[in-house]
């Protein structure tokens, strides 16, 4: 065993990996007098002997590894996680009891409607509520995540527009989308014709218009836009669209910031996504699972996918037979644990803790962004929404760059924001610290961010070679994609 | 408000550091068209109590499987999960973080990942596995899509028949729109299995890929050599899809077979049914393929002071580098249902879960047979099967009532999706069917 | 905001307490249309007009503040956790699963008898459980803890004798017992005579009869005793005890060792305690709560505390009519809650897991001794039972103490064994591995020791400051005590 | 096995590192006597899933909470948690560590622990206040023999007939073998609380404490100045003993009184009823008596670098310091429970637990009114109450079967230990009682 030396930090040490730990032949399962039995009944053939390299540890072992694992992670419930386009709010824990509740989580979607009807009010009244919230007429909760609701949408838009004669070729996607639109896109069978935003960050009708021509198919826009920056001129730009028969889809992953301010459905929008793990509050586990219901105003309804929940009486059946139907995009009900967790949300806050939520998240936004303002460089100097831009120009000078200060804000104990996104801002910091954070959390923030611009000033190469405190040093990246590693193997001998 | 923070004094001082005076300042720049009617219209607030109440009673209108018996695949399956699973995944550590893309804070996050993926590989016998897809059907889609970048000429893709219906109507979806691909769907044979003659003869060199499911929605074990032997031949990748991934814990895994793509849905490896989701789709192939692949890989490597560590890595395919030229769209992932997953195999491990495997396979092949001579059930298939199977059940339609008075749902009727197996029922035994379930659902089959 | 120099490490700092966090009218609390009422009802001057200092704070922050608070603790699904006569063994999640269904959770202790027959059969089970395991006759589950089982277990003895006529005035505890046997003896009224341990470590017959006479109401015994040896004489010594009229009273907190091994009621005891949150996996929760269960021979079956649970058929009443019973020593049925744990592992192992249990615990400790013998002083060397007594007499001679190697093993990411106890062994060392650990593990820590020994010579210093990497250093206990500082206190102004 | 990982190799290998060749040899050196009939008769292990069902089946034959409607009080209630409680509870770094007695790898249980005794201190206004005890029952014992300890020459104890009858008999079993110490019960007067002139007279200088419920068991509020006054006057000490500590966010704090030792039961403060346990004893007393207080307490220091941590502290009045001499021979307590409500008040905050009072009195007043109006039931007493009170209710024995095939437990029969109450009940309601279920109630009592 290597001597620890003084300041190392084993107590946040990652374990072996769990193939590198254990004995072979051991095992937590115990399941006594049953050894199971396949004897002549599957031919050998088709038969594996073993299922070599697979761990063998016990009970313990495996619980410890994980919660070791664990302690080397930021998150939430630990830490300020302000990672601007990603709406990393609170997470309550009541949803996590009631998403627990075996009348949800031990339902088998292939039991006949009539015996889950508990279950099928909640997507119905879930799929209203998110109607209601967004302004759109109707909605569905297939889609697995925000990428898989805008090839939905599309989708629905390319299956309208087919319908009317010609599904067309190309959607408009601005410079500063996320990007999932522009893949999502290309999925969809379409090109992407890219549209500029200005030098206030946000996107004029008269460029749209440039570009708009009945070869397109939709323009793609995110509102607030991911500078955090509102397009107002959305109205207008829709008209444009319009005009040419094109539609008009909203990537709404931002919709935290809109919540009793404004209405997608009053934008003209024709079709949205909604991130439910972004505004509603489920949890991104480390990358997922979220979901991402797809609303649409009445006209393209029948093109969502299939089966549609419909309401008789008090009863509710699920519809198959939607011959305009774009048809599933997943299997079953999509993410129904996360459907039940975000519900678990929406009736929790009712519309008063909804608005409510909007309006704090651009509070703390705009209070963020004043207590930087000047010591780092504002991106755009326009009011801000729900998150904030700022970059590395003035940190520059020093040779540090936004990296730099990402880094040495986790020696703060600070999650960095995100950065280099969007592309269109050059060292982009994009700052969305949510309404769940307290005035207190966003001081301390923006205490540590001062006090990184003093130091990177006074000593740059702290900043340039931080983090010093976390469980590891800055990592070797480019290495890991030169020479490839993507899975453990024994050592050859 | 229940998740606001902020006190009337906090707004006062915010607001006036920031040079307001009213929070409605804050979007007083959004031209008023389009906020006058944005007014929520649902009901307000409830306190946690009554949250709690108002979903305890949406919960209790279901049929659960702890209340009623289940004999329900078909893609999802009821298996035992070790209490460990969901403390595991409890830990807000992983459950309240993001994509980890702050790898020296994030390596727990990413260890699991990469462990994830090894045990993918293991289970498959495949060289790479990514973090995951959103489901079974997305991945099989996806690997169509894979299929077809990497053999871009080809434009005949064959599906087989026997693939979960589900799965086929999402590659078709996902199909649709990518103009001129040619989907031939292949029958079954009399075994349940995938008509080999048929794939011989439809795998040419137009063929970019054939899809089957491993075992398939019939619950048959498909003997995958002859149609690796017309892919090999034809030049076409062959594609498994596996809904049930216990099974790969007894059968011979796609790799050894000579698959160039298994995916499939996790759900059964120590996440709750859940009405289906969510789970997970995974996604293996061969290593020559990785550039190719979807959604996100972890890959070693090591920190400024050597040591080891792990960090997302090859992400040029991805949306957020390559934008409209990613190999998928794919952002958000299932990861904390991965991570359930690697949990469960780490706790159930080699033996453990071949064990189960095992247990299911006998279970399922005894309530079968009793099915067959006490109950006078036909089987419908002939092939080898792992824990379902197919049974008919004449005039199933006057008997279903009987079932659901005894709280039993016996199985999955199959002509919604094939009208040619009229009163038939995909049935499927797992570990947590007790024995007097099956007694109970055999005594009904007889008539009692 | 003070600049985290390089090592700092943020990430495991303590957070602020929650009495200087918040904001005054925060609150987390939410239940709208209901303000609650006093009016008139209760006359001010029993009221109060406020809570001052008082915690003011959202959900997140709660969560987030205890949340940061536990990833400053070591614990036994972090680390191996080897706490000499603890028994830090794994405490299985099952269990906790199992405390808290409805159906065990949502009990109000008064319900009528017949309306919970479920919990009053698994309290009559768990009693006919242990009682098989000890090899007692009658068994009460009243007792909260240890401690109290032995108030108990004396209060029965004294009741017992009492009722022959005197309850006598003396109670026999050996040097190498637990605090509480002397304490609990006070407690119950009686004056304590020490008997000494042999060079051996163990109690000769002989030493207990030049001290037992006929004022002498009974002998506390622990064996294994707490330097994990095997009392063999028990049984002379018992029958030194009865032939003077005196009962015999076993501390069971190490009955880890016996299970299947040696049951107590075949050694002449008379009457024991178990300990559930050591042999019976109940979790220790940073320092309770427990169990303390009381088993006793038939004769003194009468004596236990009401409410007795007795069976009559297939139903479970509670019997209060007991003249003989010493009282209650506790509200209701005890620590329902963990009872139910202990009785979920007892069912889960079955005799043959509890059997196994013990001869594993036995295993490790022998193989751990065996390890770290010649490097440390063992202080005896007969064969241990489930845990081994070390001594720094080898590192003293460098300077290096017991504590100084207790708080090097936390650089190396152990928590130390228990350290100074028993007291009859300078500077002692106790290790209890317990049976849930394995082979690797106890080398690594095996590993660890050795180099700690190494340490111990070519660098004593790095030993003697330890530890350098937990989140506080050795903090000044003598200061704690000499101005004590026992809560938060607004600063005056 | 279930928990133990030793496979037979690694057996193999330690038994032969340790020089030995069979488990058996470990224990070979206990004389024959005493092991020769080891063998413990139960049966084998069983599965995890045949646990949970076992488990399941014996919770299912209880009445809870749940499912039935409780109007149970007297010293356990049913009472909101939020779901962090067990959030924070659940963090196996608090649940899985031991008493913190290595400061530097505890820092999270003892800053919690000084929260929670700051916390008893502000709730009760009180001086200090201990890391907590076993239950309230224990606590007022504890506190009794505290007292006899400041107090060595008296010898009397004035109990409050109106004390919870469980404590009483808790404090008689720990004084029974103390010699010499007279107790004096002291009767309720028609108000339902302690007669205050019975007090005034008893209390003289061979009275060591009094001890007085607030709220009493009758859930009555007791006006302390009367009995501080006697006790002041004959050098007596106070001793309040606290069953509902959701009461003391509302009502007069005992400090305030000039209470000397106030104890109680906390399970109201987020700890689910769990048949009664576990929860925690909480004990506060004046300063000047801290070097007599039984239990842990954690006070504050600093490290070797001057930064704020926290240690046990004053541990020589402790058993494992102390001996015999200890101020009490408590070493476990009910740690984790003090954090639940640590984590309880710290999530209802100030004006969360004064509003959750307040409701608690506003319904058992409402639902008294209406008890007393609409089902025309006496009330037995006429002082100020909490959120508990008692009625008459004629013929109870006859009318209990109604209630219970209405899944109602209206309230605790006192006769069992109050002879002079034939036919009284203890009626508790707090905010878990909805709306519907007081209309039940009153419903039943009326005789519909
Ligand atoms: C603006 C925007 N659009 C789309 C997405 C994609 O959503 P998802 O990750 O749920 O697929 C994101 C996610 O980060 C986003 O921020
Ligand atoms: C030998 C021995 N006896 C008695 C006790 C006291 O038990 P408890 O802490 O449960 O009161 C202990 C606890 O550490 C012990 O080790």
């Amino acid at each position: 065993m290597s001597k620890p030396s003084p300041g190392t930090n084993r107590l946040r040490s990652a374990p072996p990996l769990i193939f590198e730990s254990g004995s072979p032949g051991r095992s937590g399962f115990f399941w006594p007098d049953e050894e199971g039995s396949i004897s002549g009944w599957i031919p050998n053939g088709l038969l594996r002997e073993d299922i070599p390299g697979f761990p063998e540890l016990g009970e313990l072992e495996v619980l410890r590894h994980f919660t070791r694992l664990s302690q080397l992670n930021f998150a939430i419930e630990g830490q300020f996680y302000p990672l601007g386009s990603c709406t990393m709010k609170y997470n309550p824990k009541v949803n996590e009891v009631v998403a627990r509740l075996p009348g949800f989580s031990l339902l088998h979607p292939l039991t006949p409607p009539e015996l889950i009807q508990g279950a099928m009010e909640l997507l119905y009244d879930l799929e209203r509520r998110l109607a209601e919230i967004s302004g759109m007429d109707a909605v569905t909760l297939q889609p697995a995540a925000g990428a898989q609701g805008e090839l939905t949408g599309l989708m629905v838009i390319r299956a309208f527009l087919a319908g009317q004669g010609n599904p067309r070729r190309k959607i408009i996607v601005p410079d500063t989308a996320h990007g999932t639109n522009p893949a999502s896109s290309a999925l969809c069978g379409y090109d992407v014709v890219q549209v500029s935003s200005n030098d206030r960050g946000i996107i004029e009708a008269k460029k749209v218009a440039e570009v708009m021509t009945e070869e397109v198919a939709a323009l793609m826009l995110t509102n607030p836009n991911t500078l955090g920056l509102f397009e107002k001129n959305i109205r207008e730009i829709a008209d444009v669209v319009h005009q040419k028969g094109g539609l008009v889809y909203l990537d709404g992953a931002n919709l935290n910031a809109l919540m009793g301010i404004a209405k997608p459905g009053d934008m003209g929008v024709d079709v949205l996504h909604i991130n439910l793990h972004k505004t509603f509050s489920t949890p991104h586990g480390g990358g997922g699972p979220g979901a991402g219901p797809v609303g649409v105003k009445a006209v393209l309804g029948d093109y969502l996918p299939i089966p549609r929940i419909v309401r008789k009486d008090d009863h509710f059946e699920l519809e198959e037979a939607c011959p305009k139907s774009i048809g599933r995009v997943r299997s079953f009900f999509g993410n129904f644990g996360i459907l039940v967790r975000a519900y678990t949300y929406i009736i929790s806050l009712g519309s008063d803790g909804l608005e409510e939520t909007s309006r704090m998240a651009l509070l703390n936004a705009n209070y963020l962004r004043k207590r930087l303002e000047g010591t780092f460089h504002l991106a755009y100097s326009e009011p801000c929404m729900h998150e904030c831009i700022f970059t590395d120009r003035i940190q520059q000078k020093q040779g540090v760059t936004t990296l730099d200060i990402a880094k040495r804000l986790l020696d703060y104990g600070f999650h960095p924001p995100t950065i280099y996104f969007p592309l269109v801002v050059a060292g982009a910091l994009m700052i969305e610290p949510t309404e769940t954070e307290s005035r207190e959390t966003l001081d301390a923030f923006a205490e540590a961010m001062l006090s990184i611009a003093r130091e990177a000033k006074e000593n740059p190469q702290l900043v340039k070679t931080a983090p010093h405190s976390t469980p590891v040093g800055r990592l070797d990246e480019a290495r890991a994609a030169r020479k490839p590693v993507l899975r453990w193997e024994p050592l050859k001998d | 408000m229940r998740y606001t923070p902020h006190t009337p004094s906090d707004k006062e001082q915010m607001l006036r550091a920031i040079g307001l005076s009213r929070v409605e300042e804050l979007f007083d720049h959004i031209p008023r068209t389009l906020t006058e009617r944005s007014q929520i219209s649902l009901p307000p607030g409830l306190s946690e109590l009554e949250v709690k109440r108002t979903m305890g009673s949406l919960a209790a209108k279901n049929a659960t499987a702890q209340d009623w018996h289940l004999f329900l695949g078909g893609g999802i399956y009821h298996h035992f999960i070790p209490s460990v699973v969901d403390a595991v995944i409890s830990r807000s550590e992983f459950s309240t973080s993001y994509t980890p893309y702050q790898p020296e804070v994030s390596q727990g996050t990413l260890q699991a990942i990469y462990e994830f993926q090894t045990l993918m590989c293991q289970l498959t016998g495949m060289e790479v596995a990514n973090a995951g897809l959103y489901d079974g059907a997305s991945a099989a889609a996806e690997a169509v899509l894979m299929a077809r970048r990497i053999q871009e000429r080809r434009r005949r893709v064959l599906l087989s028949r026997s693939l979960h219906p589900q799965y086929r109507a999402v590659i078709a979806t996902y199909l649709k729109n990518l103009g001129g691909i040619e989907v031939v769907e292949a029958p079954y044979s009399n075994s349940g299995a995938t008509d080999a003659e048929f794939i011989s003869a439809a795998t040419d060199e137009r063929a970019m890929c054939v899809v089957v499911g491993y075992p398939n929605f019939f619950g048959i074990i498909e003997d995958l050599a002859p149609l690796q032997a017309a892919c090999a031949r034809a030049g076409s990748l062959l594609v498994t899809v596996t809904t049930e991934p216990l099974s790969l814990a007894l059968l011979r895994p796609p790799g050894d077979w000579g698959v160039d793509i298994s995916v499939g849905e996790g759900q059964g490896l120590g996440i709750p049914m859940s009405l289906g989701g969510p789970g997970f789709g995974f996604f293996a192939c061969r290593k020559k393929f990785v550039r190719s692949m979807p959604g996100r890989l972890v890959g070693e490597t090591v920190d400024s002071d050597g040591r080891r560590g792990f960090v997302l890595t090859l992400s040029t395919r991805e949306q957020h580098i390559r934008r409209e030229k990613a190999t998928s769209n794919i952002c958000t992932n299932q990861n904390l249902c991965a991570l359930a997953a690697t949990a469960f195999m780490a706790a159930l491990g080699k033996s453990g879960m071949r064990r189960l495997a095992k247990i299911n396979a006998g279970r399922a092949h005894e309530s079968r047979d009793r099915l067959v001579h006490e109950a006078g059930l036909a089987p419908v298939f002939s092939g080898p099967f792992f824990n379902e199977f197919v049974v008919k059940v004449e005039g199933w339609q006057q008997r279903q009532a009987r079932f659901t008075a005894k709280k039993i749902a016996p199985g999955i009727p199959l002509a919604r999706w094939y009208p040619e197996l009229q009163d038939s029922l995909l049935i499927c035994v797992t570990e947590m069917n007790q024995k007097e379930e099956v007694e109970q659902l055999v005594q009904t089959f007889s008539g009692n």
